[in-house]
């Protein structure tokens, strides 16, 4: 089993890039394999608790929470998310806060790195 | 495993999206990392410019008179203070018609290292000798 | 119709302005589309310049990105945010952010 | 003079937008023109307070506020803005929260209408 | 001024932005906008897809079994619940190659209205015809 | 290097997959990159398809925008997520999403 280190880019609504990388991470988790989330610029907005669940709208509240129940790790650039208005006490419990460097340590225990940085 | 060898690609233009500065951000993140790894343990990240991405290595760019925001010539300049290996693509230079003394450089900063101008074989044969690529 | 459209990519996903038809066309060059003021590719302005139409580029966006006014192509007007306002309200009466 | 209204899709931070959106409405304000501002999709992040202004990333806050001390009206759409976590008491004060009709009734009432929905 | 027009112009691919989306929820407002408007005046859209907006139009889309979200198809539905006027262009379905039977209809949740294929000619003559362009 | 390339949009605005080199080489199709395995303009299939590579493309993600597995391009793999995952761990070493 391997470990998959996943970094994002991209806005929680809109994109569906962030609904891929979910979705990949409980993939890969189920085929047994360590995954790591990274979320810097606009996905940092993943973090936001008391995401509203409309049908509308793609919701990364729900998904989020059961991967870091499954053991995924997952943390939040500091800086992205602080400039956004997201403050700590606002943010999903169990998401760690950290700089760019965490993503950097995760991808050198990486076997596969998938970052998604276009828009 | 001492070190990691990674290779992050920059192709699309600044500005528009916030790829090339988070790539140039991240990228500098390599100076610090060692906090997170086991002794000895090492990530070297190399930043390439390639097809649009080009122009972020434009200098005098105002983005903190126009818009109060940190210029990604800024963030360039800080790469080559840590002595990343900052590489662009020659030929989309070239293609552009954007000579080197076009280029950003930290010279002023007494930086030891400038962005190298190199043909898109070499950026191909970094990402072949990385373990990981990243694109921007 | 009067028909001002912003331009504010580089490389287009659409090709909208192809097909639009206006009787007065204006074509303001902000954000990335300022590139096409000054940029050559393989010698060579951008084909945007070539359309039948009055070009403006946003000086602010310009300096933004290092290009400064002397380098801008002769058919285009480099213009401030105020500028833009007057073209806004006197010179159209619709606009297009494509 | 005359009234503009501007509608954005854009987010916060990244694409620019939004600081185009912002300026102009200074601008066309002191020109003499009333101005409205709605705030849709990924815009609607504009509208969270405690923004950390860090030089590395656009902030709204500052600018948002005194476009508002100015006169102009601005409205977020509130599912677009719930949907992503924001509730009103995050916001930014003097923002208006409304449907999409808001933005419709405002363009009834508008000589000139810049509608940025590309992203 | 009793009645305001409007040319809503939809040109990108569903899902990769909101911007269709939001376009077809934008031009279903119309229908309560009265509440805020004085008696009398109305706000009348016009949703017309171009290029690989066309794309919108596509029935079977099974956004909501697979990411559990709302389709583009079932916001066009509900577009032609509330008769709203809803063009597709024919140049750019011929382009495809997408026939009329692929296209969205809320004929089972009996609208009146239908999508409308017409040539580019008449969305042109919509923008025209509007006071206000907004595109998506 | 074995790569994976993820091809996430209809138009792209960046030619990197034209001068990537690869001994081994897979386009993944997710998003709104589907369009490329199944959508035909003027006739033609995608040019994408003509590359020297083992193509997939993600069920979910054709489903979600109406097309059928039987509208897929016969020299496309219709995969989905876990399938995608062991492409990821067994097929390649290194990934890029352009």
């Amino acid at each position: 089993m391997g470990v998959l280190s996943i970094g994002v880019f991209s806005s929680l609504i809109g994109s569906m890039n962030l609904d891929f990388a979910l979705k990949l991470a409980d993939a890969a988790l189920q085929k047994g394999h360590k995954v790591n989330l990274w979320l810097s610029g606009n996905a940092t907005s993943l973090v936001k608790k008391d995401q509203k669940h409309l049908k509308d709208y793609s919701t990364g509240e729900k998904p989020l929470k059961a991967l870091l129940e499954k053991g995924v790790e997952v943390c939040t650039c500091e800086a992205c998310t602080l400039a956004r208005g997201i403050q700590k006490t606002d943010a999903i419990e169990g998401v760690q806060w950290n700089a760019m460097h965490w993503y950097l340590a995760k991808i050198h225990e990486s076997d596969r790195v998938l970052h998604i940085g276009g828009e | 495993m001492a070190d990691t060898k990674l290779a992050f690609v920059v192709q699309r233009p600044p500005y528009k999206s916030e790829n090339p500065k988070l790539a140039i951000t991240h990228a500098i993140a390599y100076q610090t990392v060692e906090i997170l790894l086991e002794e000895g343990e090492t990530v070297t990240p190399t930043l390439c410019f390639i097809g649009d991405g080009v122009l972020a290595c434009i200098k005098d760019q105002k983005a903190m008179d126009t818009y109060g925001i940190t210029s990604t010539e800024t963030h360039l300049k800080n790469a080559l203070l840590v002595d990343l290996d900052v590489f662009v693509c020659k030929e989309d230079l070239e293609r552009f018609g954007i000579t080197e003394d076009k280029i950003v450089n930290a010279d002023d900063m007494g930086a030891d290292k400038r962005i190298q101008v190199v043909p898109y074989e070499t950026i191909q044969a970094e990402m072949e000798a990385a373990k990981h690529v990243l694109f921007f | 119709m009067r028909l001002a459209v912003f331009v504010s990519d580089l490389r287009s996903t659409v090709d909208t302005l192809e097909r639009l038809k206006a009787e007065k066309l204006g074509i303001v060059l902000v954000g990335n589309g300022v590139y096409h003021a000054s940029l050559k590719e393989n010698g060579k302005s951008s084909p945007l310049l070539d359309k039948p139409a009055s070009f403006y580029v946003l000086s602010e966006d310009l300096e933004t990105r290092g290009i400064s006014a002397s380098e801008v192509d002769s058919r285009v007007k480099v213009v401030n945010y105020g500028d833009v306002v007057d073209l806004i309200f006197n010179e159209y009466e619709k606009l297009a952010w494509l």
